[in-house]
């Protein structure tokens, strides 16, 4: 064990190296190699990443170990800012996602963008951004955090306007980025908020014991202030439009940005300055707010869209917003083992989401799909496991980490009830969608075009599914009420803190015991809608009535249809319009207020040198004024 | 018998290179018909002697410590040592990768050399000056020279104009400045630093308090108009815009090294013990030049536009350091070093573009530069994150260290003004990147030389090799000032 | 008393060479009142004993200067005359505003009492600004200044040769 | 009544106003150039009276120190307005506005 301590801390720098080395040889020698070797070499560079950070966490396996921190050079130690890795069980966590989901969707592009004009530009940019999410979690100080969040910005913002000539994907890339900004300016704060008091950025001085320096008024605004970057960063209400918007770029790309890194930085960043959050019961609870309404609110918009990512889209939303309620309930531990979960099931459902449209054509109409099963067992097979999975169906990885942040919610007692009720009313919807889904596009009657030929997709594309399928179904027994293995692991970065653990005895029966009914109901009842549907619809009014959309598919007879789908269908489109009219249009509209602010102030610059020097003697005027009345 | 002040050589040896350097330069245009082959020689030996000139002050400073010649005008210490330094590098660099615009000057390239020297001379003084007159003739010296070279490139379109603009102005904000002395002179019977000082710091009321607050007030408008900071920034686009291409980032750095200079040194000692009353009208300052430039910068077509108003925008995150008193001097050199260096060098681009007379630079002729240049527009794109504060480059790192001494210093408004601002900014940065690789377009391609290669790269190697690794120039600053 | 005659009097002139100069359509008007300002304000320095600045303001402004202000007003045209009318929208409120305000501000300073003056200052005897001292002072404690004027007189001689005697080339015009 | 140094303080402060007044107002560059040169001497005048009050006579040699300063100014300043009239035929800056916004 020693030995592979040492091992650790000698090597662990290959872990940020391999793919940095990946992305300069692919940035430098990528066009001249013939296609499929630029992304053997990028996923090759990102596994062998994955192979040495696993070594590295032998050790820590067990759980009970603390971190170790590895200086690689002096970056700016008078601001206690070194280039230093700490390697600690959570990030251990982070980094095994990162390369190890990262590397099957490195090897699942190799045959996705096979054919694509910039093959080795894509792997560049991929690389680039692992590369950048390893910086961000391994860091030992806020500043290179920093460093790393900008940069994942900044790659997420390349892969999402991969496509740039479609102006789509060009408005996406750049919403994403300003959003972004929205939320790097609550990191800026926090952190230049945290140097002032503690005249250091380290983690090792600032995150032991913040309590010393903070009195809790500060460690509210700190904590505000890192919520407000973790709602940028980790899509949360209101600055969540960006994430929809991003699946412009190549699917694979979406399932990274989506499942293992990007949007996990902001829960992350939550979790790792737990112990500020510690000190703040307010700015918990802010979190904890911030994180149900999302859930709820993407869930409920979820359940209105077409598109066979946008449901995607909308669901990780959501399923963030869980991550945020576990960390917002002080159940950190909770959080980060949701995210490794929705990680694994997140990154399964947009790869099997991209073999789907690749072997349409293109085609990312739900509504045109369909029977898809048959025709891409593979595929449907490994969707359906990880649609149970995120739904929340014991004993798939999703339930296990949903229960346990549901349950330390309730278990917080008081206000978090509260949060726990808008969590299962979530867990119900998410089921439903999530079925819906998947009846649409795998199961019924086929509704594709006639020049579609759907096939399974190539065995490179393949591969990574069923691993991540297995991944899915198995990931959640790391921790079982039985045997709490992760939050074990997990606890020495949490050690100064009080962690909220989840409820014990009958009362954790009971709530899971809820949490499986809804489930179990909300699949139930997606598929009763959307199969019954199908037939009922088929026979009677032909299939062109089918293919022309599944949100009047609501207007099916009987009971649940009338009562419960029609105003839910109601519900979910008037919150998609409100979600695309109000809350984009406010982004959206602040950054043109800033523009117009500009514009406006145009004319005085008016290009006649008497109107500077009108500006020029009033701006002194003023100042002398100024001076006078205050006295030098 | 006139007596004799203390005359020290190694005070003024670097000016002393470079105005020989100018005059030897002018000599040899006017006298050879070969000057063109000589001019390059006798620009790298100035430099090279003028650095040498740094040393021997270094050596000075380090055996005997500050000192003060000249019958209490000039001062010889670290911290005129470094200014110094940034400016010879912003020269070096300047020259590297505008070369082109001193030789397609033909005839009159001589001249534009010289007066780059006399200019640094006019603004190194600045730096070292203890004595307002001294610092007005400094000032007055660096901003006609740059006068006439924002005209000598009079055969593009709208050179004389923006020579016309900034002639006026800058000789109206002249005129300020000097009332500003001579009020001040009037109000304290003193022209040197150390004489305001004493004056502050005791309670001899020569003069009555208004008219010299009044005279404080027009002493800063002076040097506020020289970096460009709002309001008082409005000559600052036409100037970027019109100015020959290949000159007019030197122009912009030279005037601000000149005057940030200046006004650390008015925090440091004459207004030292007033930084209270003159603390919130800065911050203001500040606070407006962030915001407007911003503003003004998000609307622009023209890339030296967007770079004239991030420049107010910089000014203005300058003085936020300076409004904390003398306490971020580190933090304001190391931010001033980084920034005119990426500004010369983006300019450098620019004028490798356009060509090193042209006039203006729309975002149209930037378009698909990325295939047809990668170099320039990949070393554009890092200048501009690196102006953006983008954390790996030498800005994050200026732009952090200003914010927390601000911060610490009692101006959290402040910090959050221009944090806000600097959000904003990354808008009209990414804006020519977006256009070199994510747009189409076929305008020139760039003929790269290796002077401007090697300049564009030394850039390079400074903002990300600072980014990564400032400790060196942290410490080296630390040590020379602490 | 004698002193008030010459103030009132060179000051008055001095206003209304001012005003002259800026009122004036023709810019030889303008020219001829700035030169009676000059003149006036020589009277006043010597009045204040500043003789060396006197003869100097006279010699070099009113004799140098001025007469390169009217050669290059000869150069460019003599029988321009200006249109006075104000043409940029908001100029001339905004002028008149920033002036009056710039006028009422000194006007309060002195008004308020702020003007009156004690002097303490480092020499109480009456200065005497004769070419001796002044040249006194000039090469001894303000040595250094007085180099750096030669700089700037080298600025100002390559500017104005590299400007006035630069011809645009055609090809480049544009 | 003698007249003390504030009367003459006042005086430049007039001057310089009317200076800027001409700056704002007039559109012949070479006139704004002679609004300049006033005030730098209104600027003159204040540091002479400021120089006599004092009893010092650094305010008499700074203004040396500007008369070589305006000299300097006015003939680059001059150069200018040359070079812009032979490539225009105007010496009126309100046509010198091609560059806005």
């Amino acid at each position: 064990m020693d030995q592979l301590v040492t091992f650790a801390e000698q090597w662990i720098w290959l872990v940020i190296a391999l793919p940095l080395a990946g992305f300069v040889f692919n940035h430098f020698l990528g066009s001249r190699l013939p296609e499929p070797l630029a992304g053997v070499i990028a996923t090759l560079a990102s596994g062998s990443a994955f192979v040495v950070a696993l070594v590295a966490a032998l050790p820590w396996i067990d759980g009970g170990r603390h971190g170790v921190t590895v200086e690689l050079w002096d970056w700016m130690p008078s601001i206690g800012a070194e280039f230093e890795i700490l390697w600690d069980p959570l990030s251990i966590a982070m980094t095994l996602l990162v390369t190890g989901v990262g590397t099957l969707i490195h090897l699942y592009s190799v045959g996705y963008m096979h054919g694509d004009g910039r093959f080795s530009r894509y792997f560049t940019y991929l690389n680039l951004f692992a590369t950048s999410m390893l910086i961000l979690v391994l860091a030992n100080n806020f500043a290179m955090v920093f460093l790393g969040w900008e940069a994942v910005g900044m790659c997420s913002y390349l892969l999402i306007s991969f496509w740039y000539t479609k102006p789509v994907a060009a408005e996406a890339g750049k919403k994403a980025f300003v959003v972004n900004r929205i939320g790097d300016f609550g990191f800026i704060l926090g952190l230049v908020a945290v140097f002032a008091f503690f005249g250091t950025m380290s983690f090792d001085e600032v995150l032991v014991e913040p309590g010393a320096v903070l009195d809790q008024n500060w460690a509210t605004a700190i904590g505000i202030a890192f919520l407000v970057a973790a709602i940028g960063k980790s899509a949360q209400i209101p600055l969540y439009v960006w994430l929809p918007d991003a699946m412009a770029g190549p699917t694979p790309a979406s399932a990274l940005i989506h499942a293992a890194t990007m949007v996990t930085a902001g829960v992350y960043l939550i979790a790792r300055s737990a112990a500020i959050f510690d000190l703040s019961e307010t700015a918990l609870m802010a979190v904890a707010t911030v994180g149900a309404l999302t859930a709820l609110w993407a869930a409920i918009i979820a359940m209105g869209q077409n598109d066979i990512k946008g449901v995607l889209a909308y669901s990780t939303i959501s399923q963030l917003g869980y991550m945020v309620v576990g960390v917002g309930s002080a159940a950190f531990t909770a959080g980060i083992f949701h995210l490794i979960t929705h990680g694994v099931f997140k990154a399964l459902l947009f790869l099997g989401a991209g073999s789907v449209i690749h072997s349409m054509g293109d085609e990312q109409d739900m509504r045109k799909m369909g029977g898809l099963l048959k025709k891409m067992p593979v595929t449907g097979w490994t969707m359906a496991v990880a649609t149970l999975a995120i739904a929340g169906i014991p004993p798939l990885a999703g339930f296990w980490s949903k229960d346990e942040i549901l349950s330390a919610a309730f278990n917080r007692g008081g206000y978090y009830q509260f949060i726990w009720a808008l969590g299962i009313i979530t867990a119900v919807l998410t089921a439903f969608y999530m079925t819906r889904w998947f009846v649409l596009v795998f199961l019924g009657e086929p509704r594709w075009d006639s020049d579609a030929h759907p096939h399974e997709s190539p065995g490179v594309m393949t591969l990574p599914l069923v691993l991540l399928a297995v991944g899915a179904a198995v990931i959640g027994v790391i921790n079982t009420p039985w045997r709490l293995g992760f939050e074990h692991f997990l606890e020495p970065s949490f050690e100064s803190i009080h962690l909220q653990h989840a409820a014990e005895g009958t009362i954790a029966w009971v709530i899971a015991g809820i949490a499986t009914i809804g489930a179990i109901a909300g699949v139930a009842f997606g598929y009763l809608t959307y199969r019954n549907r199908e037939r009922k619809e088929r026979f009677e009014r032909g299939a062109s009535r089918l293919l022309s959309g599944a949100e009047r598919g609501f207007g099916v007879d009987g009971f649940y249809g009338k009562r419960v789908v029609a105003p839910l269908a109601a519900t979910a489109e008037a919150s998609a319009r409100f979600d695309s009219k109000v809350v984009d249009g406010a982004v959206n509209g602040l950054a043109a207020l800033v523009a117009k602010a500009g514009t406006a102030l145009q004319p005085l610059q008016s290009g006649f040198v008497r109107s500077y020097g009108v500006g020029l003697v009033a701006g002194t005027l003023v100042l002398v004024v100024w001076f006078v009345m205050r006295g030098v | 018998m006139v007596e004799t002040p203390e005359i020290s050589l190694v005070a003024i040896l670097p000016e002393l290179a470079l105005t020989v350097g100018a005059v030897v330069v002018l000599m040899v245009a006017v006298s050879s018909r070969r000057a063109a082959t000589y001019l390059p020689w006798i620009a790298g030996l100035t430099v090279a002697a003028t650095g040498a000139g740094l040393i021997a002050q270094y050596n000075d400073v380090a055996a005997n410590g500050f000192s003060v010649s000249y019958a209490g005008m000039i001062v010889l210490d670290n911290q005129g040592i470094v200014i110094r330094t940034v400016m010879l590098a912003a020269i070096a660099v300047a020259l590297l990768v505008g070369w082109r615009y001193v030789t397609g000057l033909g005839t009159r390239g001589g001249e534009a050399l010289s007066l780059v020297f006399l200019s640094a001379v006019g603004f190194m003084l600045m730096a070292s000056s203890i004595h307002f007159m001294l610092l007005f003739l400094g000032l007055e010296v660096g901003s006609i020279s740059l006068y006439v070279l924002a005209a000598l490139g009079q055969r593009a379109k709208r050179a004389d104009e923006a020579a016309m603009k900034y002639f006026l102005l800058g000789s109206v904000a002249s005129a300020i400045f000097l009332y500003g002395v001579a009020l001040l002179y009037a109000g304290t019977g003193s022209l040197t630093y150390l004489g305001v000082f004493e004056f502050f710091s005791g309670d001899t009321l020569v003069f009555s308090d208004g008219l010299l607050s009044a005279g404080v007030a027009l002493l800063f408008v002076g040097l506020l108009f020289k970096i460009a900071a709002a309001p008082f920034h409005s000559w600052a686009p036409d100037v970027y815009q019109g100015a020959p291409a290949g000159i007019v980032g030197y122009m912009g750095a030279a005037a601000k090294i000149g005057a940030i200079a200046a006004l650390l040194r008015f925090v440091q000692v004459p207004f030292q013990s007033v930084i209270e009353s003159i603390q919130v009208p800065l911050a203001a300052v500040a606070a407006f030049s962030v915001v407007l430039g911003t503003l003004y910068a998000i609307v622009q077509q023209d890339l030296r536009r967007v770079l004239a108003y991030s420049g107010v925008s910089h000014a203005g995150f300058l003085l936020m350091g300076i409004a904390t008193g003398g306490v971020a001097e580190v933090q304001v050199l190391f931010y001033l070093a980084t920034y005119v260096l990426v500004l010369v060098g983006a300019f450098g681009i620019v004028s490798l573009l356009e060509g090193s007379g042209s006039a203006g630079s729309p975002i149209e002729n930037w378009k698909g530069l990325g295939r047809r240049s990668p170099f320039l527009a990949w070393s554009l794109t890092v200048f501009m994150l690196g102006m953006a504060g983008m954390p790996a480059t030498a800005g994050f790192i200026g732009k952090f260290g200003i914010f927390t001494r601000a911060w610490s210093g009692d101006l959290e408004w402040l910090v959050i003004v221009g944090l806000l601002a600097s959000v904003a900014a990354f808008f009209f940065y990414l804006r020519v990147v977006v256009a070199m690789f994510f747009e189409d377009g076929d305008g020139k391609t760039p003929k790269l030389g290796w002077p401007a290669g090697i300049g564009i790269g030394l850039t390079l190697v400074i903002t990300v090799g600072l980014g990564l690794y400032p400790t060196p120039l942290l410490d080296v600053l630390t040590a020379a000032l602490g | 008393m004698s002193e008030l005659v010459i103030f009132v009097v060179a000051g008055a002139g001095a206003l209304a060479g001012a005003l002259t100069l800026i009122l004036a359509k023709h810019p030889v008007y303008s020219a001829l009142g700035m030169l009676g300002t000059l003149f006036s304000l020589a009277v006043l320095y010597v009045s204040q004993l500043a003789h060396f600045v006197a003869a100097v303001q006279v010699v070099v402004y009113a004799g140098a200067i001025m007469t390169l202000f009217l050669f290059v007003i000869m150069l460019i045209g003599v029988d321009q005359v200006e249109d006075t009318s104000e043409t940029i929208r908001g100029q001339r409120v905004g002028a008149i505003g920033v002036v009056a305000a710039f006028a009422i501000l000194s006007g309060y300073l002195w008004l308020s009492g702020i003007f009156s003056w004690e002097v303490v200052g480092t020499g109480t005897e009456p200065v005497n600004g004769s070419i001796e001292a002044t040249g006194q002072l000039l090469f001894a404690e303000w040595v250094l200044p007085f180099e750096v004027t030669s700089l700037l007189l080298i600025v100002a001689s390559v500017g104005a040769v590299g400007l006035a005697l630069f011809k645009p080339r055609k090809a480049e015009d544009e | 009544m003698t007249v003390g140094p504030a009367w003459y303080m006042l005086l430049a402060a007039g001057l310089f106003v009317i200076g800027i007044a001409g700056v704002l107002t007039r559109r012949n560059a070479l006139i704004m150039f002679m609004s300049i040169e006033l005030m730098l001497n209104a600027v003159n005048l204040t540091f002479i009276a400021a120089g006599t009050a004092l009893g010092d006579l650094s305010g008499q040699v700074a203004v040396f120190f500007v008369l070589v300063v305006a000299a300097a100014e006015v003939v680059v300043g001059l150069a200018i307005v040359v070079a812009v009239y032979r490539r225009r035929g105007t010496a009126n800056v309100d046509e010198l506005s091609e560059m806005s916004g």
